[in-house]
């Protein structure tokens, strides 16, 4: 099975430990949802898969990719790994490109690094990617700079660059939380749909139930460092295990439970 | 977003004791410590009067004068001791007069914007057009060489840096709801510039007027180093080592004062270094900003 | 039928943008709330939403159209003090660690509410601090103890003390834990009816709106362009743009329906 | 002659002089400061001269003089041959231009012809008449400010010998004048470039080419010794003493100031110091010695005004002496009651590499001794100037530079003069100065110095001034020097480096 | 019209008001000055006489009453004459001719030496924060701020030149050399374009001493301040997505992370000017190195007002010249600002 096999894996910064053993897969070709409170170490996850932990950080465990234990992996072998096959997408894409990089630079550098093309190779393919994940006029977007691009786009552009190499495994760190809800509709669309036709492996983390509900296959809910409850997608939301979970999808308003309370309240 | 932060990490009171508890902050304090306590005991501690041409002339350090003797047998040593009695006042109230001036200046501009924002603001633009030692020189040069006119002159070239920190800082601090909810119950805009926005921009002007008391040091003693600032006999650490300059080969004349201005200057960037890195992000840069 | 307490007439509002000329962000907008009701006002980012808000407050100036409130016009709050009348209008915020002063008690802040409110005696600090849940021994304590939704209520306390006819909440539960979101919505709501005044409740978040507004007006690039019963709007949107903007909430249900983009 | 004709090991060579600048302009007849007639020495010649060192006797320069005998009328004999860098000849008519020129343009050398007329009486010769008796005359006209200039070049330049003169900026440029060198640069803050005149009559300089540099006396030493200058002209005497005579040349001679201190006699200004016993105790109050210690080695302490080169200068033991007990009991007689007096001075000269500020600190300190509060007040030179000049100054210190070598420049410090007004001390003031200043003006050569050394023992006891020292001038060269002339008047004569 | 074009033009039109605001705050300044200039520029039998004191106020303008001296001032101003000077009677515009280049060329060495260094010093640093090299580097920019430079000025002078006699001492070229021919009044530049190599070096080994000293409080500046933005920048999630991204740490470091925090470290480059001007002032009198400083400092203590208001104009102005070229540069770097 291609995709990542994420056996105890622990993370400790100082005496403090944000990790606490953590074990799941990551299925090529699915989503899996990575779930919790805010601080419960969602994002640390995603960020030591791609070895890219604090320096500080001292990390435990395995993580298994393509037959090899990333933890441990030298910089120089993760480097390689890192972009071209496992990448990653950003909560707030205005934050995670650089401002006074074109688009071209900040989509096609890696890739230039890593498969060696020329810049205008690099260049055709970048167009490609935009035009596939539906950016209007990919060829003039690569000579734009991220402040003329709104949200959305931007996104799809940071998303562009994350599979721009035909990367096997994608962490996608709350794509659509900075995002309007008609723009987030469109993501989720585009993720799902780049899962299935690329055989991605995508880790996608977020605290929003709803985006669980719409994407996920499976959900893990991550609590203090450790896996609370870990399920299919329609188990996990329509009968959670967990106090904790429960109270999550009970706090909805898209449940009826506030519309009770509105009538309390009068 | 940043203003969530801004808000979320600052700590209640001024942190004078965390930010001094970096080891930096600790020497940095000491030394000035020293200083303070050399200028308030400077007439028990000094081994001769200042003033006195009791020594033999240009004598080297060693022997009786432990840092030599000036051009008219003047202890140095007891000359840099009480040099601290002037560089360090003086260099003081210069910082906090023009941090006044300069603050409520900047948080009017900055807190009513439109006409006297303009005003005020091109006027500051204006001083910072000059070199400050040339605009101080000019203004030393009109009004004579004396302190006073050197405190004069730092005045006017030193308050525009605190208008534009203050400025700046009440630009983000005014759009902060709690100003605005201020103004809903009814607070008049100098009630709330008062009461909800000066307390919460003033802890990088402190920081900004301890980092600058380095700076004012410095260009008090460049002043009087021009021959524009203390008027002599007075032992000012600037017009010693400019004695020095006339006399080139007797090298204690200029170093010890300069030492001691760089002791001294070193001591205030060190504590107004880890007060600032004690100052949540956003508002370390507005203090840097402001830095001439 | 008597005059509405709140009451806007095709009102515009634009910025300045420079470089590029005027943003009109609220476009001739006519809208009206009368005691004792909730109003939900949603649109996406930046369509105008707290432009309105602070238009009512007379924190921006109104290029055309007017305001009134208790057949009172509303003007541009200029350096003086707010008119006794218009501050029976106060507003809750979004953002819990900006709302109240840090250097300042927060008993001292609702203090400040209680001085505006024109009938003083109603409340006690103390009391209002029952009524958000909170310890009466926080009288003394700095917003910086205090958690994000403890503060949100904080501020809720801080503009019920002014005795308020109009209490708006621009988007002030959107930063709240989802856990938190409910409490504070319902207490907002709660508190405005039992004070007999109206609740102008701003969000992006139609799902929110739906549960704690009767009415729902939904706004779109500073025009308003559906308004009426929340079941109504919620169920049978008359708005394109309504629908669109129902269809891409995605449904809690563990069902995988992504949510529809146009 | 060509310079090329005569084999010289130092040609080709620059040669680097370094000074403290006060040049303002380099046209003869406005110029009066130090760098500049030092550098007019050697670009215009004069209708007479000093010979080397030696003030005491004018000789021939581009003319010969003979003096009528009530001293009143002055012939002038010019030379054949003469030639300017040009190469045309100098007649009769450039020296009354010239001369002319001085008076007409209103500068600040012009005084140094007040009241005298000048005409052309042959195609070579020319008389100077003055309307009372002149016999200093013959000492004035070796002044570089009265250079001889190639007038119709200069008429051409917008040059004339009246207020319409716009020739500055032309001399500033080029030199108009017969002397052994001629102006490649000028640049008044950094630096003045000479080149040798090829069409100098008299002998070649050594050196080709001159560069005097604007250096402050500190590194002026740090640059002769390291070789990087040849002459330095501003060294005070403790950088002298730090040189060693084996690795440089070391020239000292007494320089032509006097440094003084004035206290004003203007009740006006101030009651304190207008006090005659005031007056008394603050001279006998200072210790001479000591101060003259300041001055460093080879200072000296002339008993007056005068300084020690010129006829009439008093000697040391006549003048103020160091007298605690006696300065304590005239200011007991003074009624002084500790009240603050100012002493101004300039804080931005040094006269002969000396600044005033030590000696300022130093009279504060010794004043302090016998209980008079002194405030020291300095200022820039230009600030304070008003302030003397005005006469509003309540105590100073001043230098008073020869402006010619005769006691006659003295006068000024008499009541009613020059400096007499600037100390509040009018005319009618001192019945028995001016007495004996009468005479010492009346006086016939031989007599002059008696009459001049009385004039100043009145001078001490009555006058407003007291005479602190006469500093030494000191001029230090590389050992590759080997001579050269100097004196009051020029400094140094560049041309006569070798 | 081109948003930066009209933004440029805007910020130019300040800086002609600025620059007639410096004027009249010179003028009023040096006429508040207690002597009097004519006093200054006279001897002392000259200044005796009335006659000739009446006619150097009426060859200077100086009997006009000083609203029309100004007025005057002004008018001449507009055809590009600054005045002549009291003290040497030279036009102004000609001195500053001279003085100007010699403090352009020292103060661009000292910003040339101080971009290259401060910055290098400031990224190392950051990218070693904690490390020993990071203290050394915080160590040396804390001195570099806190030294009075003119004390730095005389140590140097001392140490380098007098006893180690490593560099020349003062002046801008060796004694008797002859300047080259003058293009932009910059030595350096001057004697490449000539060809004269010998007097190149000459310059060069003259700029070393006092530039070095010049520059170092603007290193201390630029290094703390380069430090803190590059830290600043390290934790930005563009700098962590272009980690994720793989790639090299030098590209990283070089294309995300510098570009990113040179914005900042370019305003402080308009702060850093000023600072080295005053610097220059303090400098140049050790060094006898005849620049705008000097000449500022003789005018100011002279009161040859012409001088000084001309040295107060072109200071403004390349002040705000400097400020505009900032301007410009970081619209250049970043896009946002040009738009806007
Ligand atoms: N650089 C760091 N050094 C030390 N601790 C850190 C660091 N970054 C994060 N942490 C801690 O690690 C824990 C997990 O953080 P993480 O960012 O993974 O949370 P999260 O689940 O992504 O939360 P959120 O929903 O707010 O993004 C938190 O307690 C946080 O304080
Ligand atoms: N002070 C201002 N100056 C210029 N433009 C502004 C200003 N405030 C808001 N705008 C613009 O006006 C428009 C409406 O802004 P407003 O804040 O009212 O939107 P909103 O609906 O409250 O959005 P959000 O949901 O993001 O809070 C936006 O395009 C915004 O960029
Ligand atoms: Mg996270
Ligand atoms: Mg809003």
């Amino acid at each position: 099975m291609s995709g990542l096999k994420i056996r105890d894996l622990t993370l400790a910064i100082g005496a403090v430990d944000i990790l606490r053993g953590i074990s799941f897969d990551v299925p090529a070709g699915t989503i899996t949802g990575l779930a919790g409170e805010s601080g419960s170490g969602k994002t640390m996850t995603g960020m030591t898969v791609c070895g890219l932990q604090p320096a500080a950080a001292r990390v435990g465990g395995e993580i298994e990719y393509d037959g090899r234990n990333l933890v441990g992996l030298e910089e120089r072998s993760l480097r390689a790994i890192r972009g071209k096959e496992i990448a990653m997408v950003f909560q707030d894409p205005s934050a995670a490109l650089h401002p006074m990089l074109t688009i071209e630079t900040q989509i096609t550098d890696h890739l230039r690094h890593h498969a060696g093309l020329s810049r205008r190779d690099a260049a055709t393919r970048a167009v490609e990617t935009l035009d596939n994940l539906r950016v209007p006029n990919p060829r003039s977007a690569l000579k734009k700079y991220p402040h003329e691009f709104s949200g959305g786009q931007l996104q799809r552009i940071a998303i562009a660059g994350a599979i721009i190499c035909n990367p096997k495994v994608l962490i996608a760190d709350e794509p659509t939380t900075a995002l309007d809800v008609t723009v987030q509709a469109g993501i989720l669309r585009l993720l799902r749909q780049l899962c299935t036709d690329l055989d991605l492996a995508v880790l996608l983390v977020t605290h929003d139930l709803g985006v669980m509900s719409a994407v996920a296959d499976r959900i893990i809910v991550l609590r203090h460092g450790e896996i609370v409850e870990e399920g299919s997608r329609f188990d996990v939301i329509t009968a959670p295990r967990e106090e904790y979970t429960r109270s999550l999808i009970e706090s909805l308003p898209r449940s009826e439970s506030w519309g009770t309370q509105k009538e309390k309240a009068l | 977003m940043t203003a969530v932060e801004n808000t979320r990490s600052r700590p209640r009171r001024f942190a004078l004791p965390k930010a001094l508890r970096s080891p930096l902050g600790v020497i940095g304090a000491s030394i000035i410590a020293v200083w303070v306590v050399a200028a308030v005991l400077a007439p028990w501690i000094a081994p001769a009067d200042p003033l006195a041409q009791s020594f033999p002339r240009l004598q080297e350090p060693g022997g009786t004068n432990i840092l030599g003797t000036d051009a008219v047998g003047r202890d140095i040593l007891s000359r840099v001791i009480h040099g601290a009695r002037i560089s360090l006042p003086l260099a003081l109230l210069v910082v906090v007069s023009s941090m006044i001036l300069g603050t409520v200046l900047g948080a009017i501009a900055g807190y009513f914007g439109k006409v006297l924002d303009e005003v005020i603001m091109r006027v500051a633009d204006l001083v910072f057009a000059f070199p400050t030692i040339i605009l101080a020189l000019v203004i030393a040069a009109a009004l004579g060489p004396s302190l006073t006119n050197a405190f004069i002159a730092m005045l006017v070239v030193s308050w525009p840096g605190y208008a534009r920190v203050a400025r700046s800082l009440v630009m983000v601090a005014r759009q902060n709801e709690y100003v605005v909810a201020g103004r809903l119950l009814g607070a008049s805009a100098l009630t709330s510039l008062w009461r909800d926005v000066l307390p919460n921009v003033i802890s990088p002007v402190l920081v900004l007027a301890t980092l600058n008391v380095g700076a004012a040091i410095l260009e008090l003693s460049g002043l009087s180093f021009l021959g524009l600032g203390a008027v002599p006999p007075l032992a000012d650490w600037g017009a010693m080592v400019s004695d020095g300059v006339h006399q080139f080969s007797s090298w204690w004349i200029a170093l010890f004062p300069g030492l001691a201005i760089l002791t001294v200057v070193v001591a205030f960037n060190l504590v107004g270094d880890s007060l600032r890195d004690s100052l949540d992000p956003t508002m370390a840069k507005a203090v840097n900003g402001g830095k001439r | 039928m008597t005059d509405p307490l709140l009451d806007i007439r095709n009102v515009t509002v634009s910025y300045r943008q420079p470089g590029v000329g005027r943003l009109t962000a609220v476009n001739d907008v006519t809208l009206s709330l009368g005691r004792g009701e909730v109003l939900g006002l949603v649109g996406e980012s930046g369509c105008g939403k707290s432009t309105l808000a602070r238009s009512i407050c007379g924190l921006e100036p109104v290029e055309s159209g007017s305001i009134s409130f208790n057949g009172r016009q509303v003007g541009r709050l200029g350096f003086g003090r707010r008119p006794r009348e218009l501050v029976a209008i106060q507003m809750v915020f979004q953002n819990p660690f900006a709302s109240l002063n840090p250097r300042r008690t927060i008993g001292s802040q609702i203090e400040d509410g209680l001085r505006a409110n024109p009938r003083p005696d109603t409340w006690t600090v103390a009391g209002l601090l029952d009524e958000v849940e909170l310890d009466r021994s926080s009288i003394a304590r700095y917003p910086h103890e205090f958690s994000g939704g403890q503060r949100q209520r904080i501020a809720i306390a801080r503009a019920i003390a002014a005795g308020p006819d109009l209490l708006i909440g621009d988007e002030a539960i959107a930063s709240l834990d989802a856990s938190l979101q409910a409490k504070i919505a319902r207490l907002m709501r709660k508190l405005a009816l039992e004070s007999d005044a109206a609740l102008l409740f701003i969000s992006h978040d139609l799902a929110v709106v739906r549960v704690i507004a009767d009415d729902v007006a939904v706004m779109n690039r500073g025009v308003i362009v559906e308004k009426g019963p929340v079941a109504q709007v919620w169920n049978a949107p008359q708005n394109e743009y309504t629908e669109r903007l129902l269809s891409a909430i995605p449904a809690v249900d563990g069902l995988g329906r992504l949510p529809a983009t146009v | 002659a060509p310079a090329g004709d005569q084999p010289d090991k130092k040609e080709g060579a620059s040669l680097v002089v370094d000074m403290s600048f006060d040049v303002k302009t380099l046209d003869p007849g406005r110029s009066f400061e130090r760098t500049g007639t030092l550098v007019n020495h050697v670009l215009y010649e004069t209708l007479l001269t000093f010979n080397g060192d030696d003030v005491s006797k004018p000789v021939d320069g581009l003319a010969s003089y003979v003096l009528s005998d009530e001293d009143k009328v002055m012939t002038l004999t010019m030379k054949d041959g003469g030639a300017f860098s040009d190469g045309s000849p100098i007649t009769v008519d450039d020296a009354v231009f010239s001369l002319q020129r001085v008076q007409g343009i209103a500068g600040n050398p012009s005084f140094l012809l007040d009241g005298v007329t000048i005409a052309k009486t042959s195609d070579t010769t020319l008389t100077l008449t003055s309307e009372t008796p002149n016999p200093t005359l013959a000492y004035l006209l070796p002044n570089p400010s009265l250079g001889i200039i190639n007038s119709k070049l200069l008429t051409e330049n917008g040059g004339s010998v009246d207020s319409d003169d716009a020739s500055e900026s032309f001399l500033n440029g080029t030199s108009a004048g017969s002397g052994p060198y001629i102006l490649e640069s000028y640049d008044a803050t950094s630096q003045i470039v000479l080149a040798a005149n090829p069409e100098y009559r008299g002998d070649q300089p050594a050196y080709s080419r001159i560069v005097v540099r604007n250096v402050i006396g500190e590194t002026q030493k740090l640059n002769v010794q390291a070789g990087e200058s040849q002459v330095a002209i501003d060294l005070n005497p403790d950088q002298v003493a730090e040189l060693s005579a084996d690795e440089l040349n070391i020239k000292s001679a007494p320089s032509r100031y006097t440094i003084y201190m004035m206290l004003n006699q203007d009740p006006s200004i101030s009651t304190i110091t207008s006090n005659p016993d005031f007056s008394t105790a603050v001279k006998s109050a200072l210790d001479y010695d000591k101060i003259l210690a300041l001055a460093g080695k080879g200072a000296e302490r002339p008993g007056g005004v005068v300084p020690s080169m010129f006829v009439g200068t008093l000697p040391t033991e006549r003048g103020n002496q160091f007298d605690l007990a006696a300065a304590k009991e005239s200011l007991k007689a003074s009624g002084y009651a500790g009240e603050e007096v100012v002493l101004h001075y300039a804080n931005d000269v040094t006269v002969s590499g000396i600044a005033l500020q030590p000696l300022a600190e130093t009279v504060q300190s010794q004043l302090k001794d016998v209980g008079i509060n002194v405030t020291l007040a300095a200022a820039p030179e230009a600030t304070e100037l008003d302030n003397y000049r005005a006469g509003k100054e309540e105590m100073g210190i001043w230098s008073w530079g020869a402006d010619y070598p005769d006691p006659q420049n003295y006068i000024a410090f008499a009541p009613g003069e020059n400096l007499g007004k600037r100390a509040g001390w009018l005319a009618g003031d001192a019945e028995r100065v001016e007495r004996l200043r009468a005479a010492a003006q009346a006086a016939s050569f031989d007599d002059r110095g008696a009459a001049y050394e009385e004039l100043q023992v009145a001078l001490n006891e009555d006058g407003p001034f007291i005479a602190l020292f006469q500093p030494v001038g000191n001029i230090v060269t590389a050992k590759s020097i080997t001579g050269f002339t100097s004196n009051s008047v020029w400094t140094i004569d560049l041309a006569s480096i070798e | 019209m081109h948003p930066l074009a009209r933004y440029l033009l805007t910020r130019l039109g300040i800086g002609v008001v600025l620059a007639f605001g410096i004027t009249l705050v010179t003028f009023t300044l040096a006429n508040l000055v207690p002597g009097d200039p004519v006093q200054a520029a006279l001897g002392e039998q000259a200044s005796a006489n009335p006659a000739i004191v009446q006619q150097f106020r009426e060859d200077m303008g100086l009997d006009k009453p000083l609203p029309v001296q100004y007025v005057t001032y002004l008018g001449n101003l507009l055809q590009g004459d600054f005045g002549v000077s009291v003290q040497t009677r030279t036009p102004v515009a000609l001195e500053l001719q001279r003085a100007f280049p010699a403090t352009a060329e020292l103060a661009t060495a000292a910003i040339l030496l101080s971009i290259l260094v401060g910055i290098g010093l400031g990224l190392m640093a950051a990218l070693r924060r904690g490390k020993t090299v990071d203290h050394v580097i915080r160590l040396v920019s804390l001195l570099g701020i806190s030294a009075p430079t003119f004390w730095l000025a005389l140590v140097a002078y001392y140490v380098v030149f007098y006893q180690l006699r490593l560099l020349p001492g003062s002046g801008r070229l060796s004694p008797g050399a002859v300047p080259p021919p003058n293009v932009t009044g910059f030595y350096t530049i001057d004697s490449v374009l000539a060809g004269q190599w010998a007097t190149f070096g000459d310059a060069l080994s003259h700029l070393i001493l006092p530039g070095t000293v010049l520059a170092l409080s603007t290193i201390g500046l630029l290094t703390r301040f380069a430090r803190s933005s590059v830290l600043d920048v390290l934790s930005l999630d563009y700098v962590r997505a272009a980690r994720a991204k793989g790639l090299p740490s030098s590209a990283v470091t070089l294309r995300y992370v510098l570009r990113g925090a040179l914005v900042p470290i370019i305003t402080v480059l308009g702060i850093a000017f000023g600072s080295l001007l005053s610097g220059a002032v303090l400098t140049e009198k050790v060094f006898a190195w005849h620049g705008i400083g000097e000449y500022a400092y003789n005018g100011a203590t002279r009161l040859d007002l012409p001088a000084v208001m001309g040295v107060g104009l072109v200071v403004g102005i390349t002040y705000i010249l400097i400020n505009l070229a900032v301007d410009v540069l970081y619209g250049f770097l970043d896009p946002r600002v040009r738009r806007a």
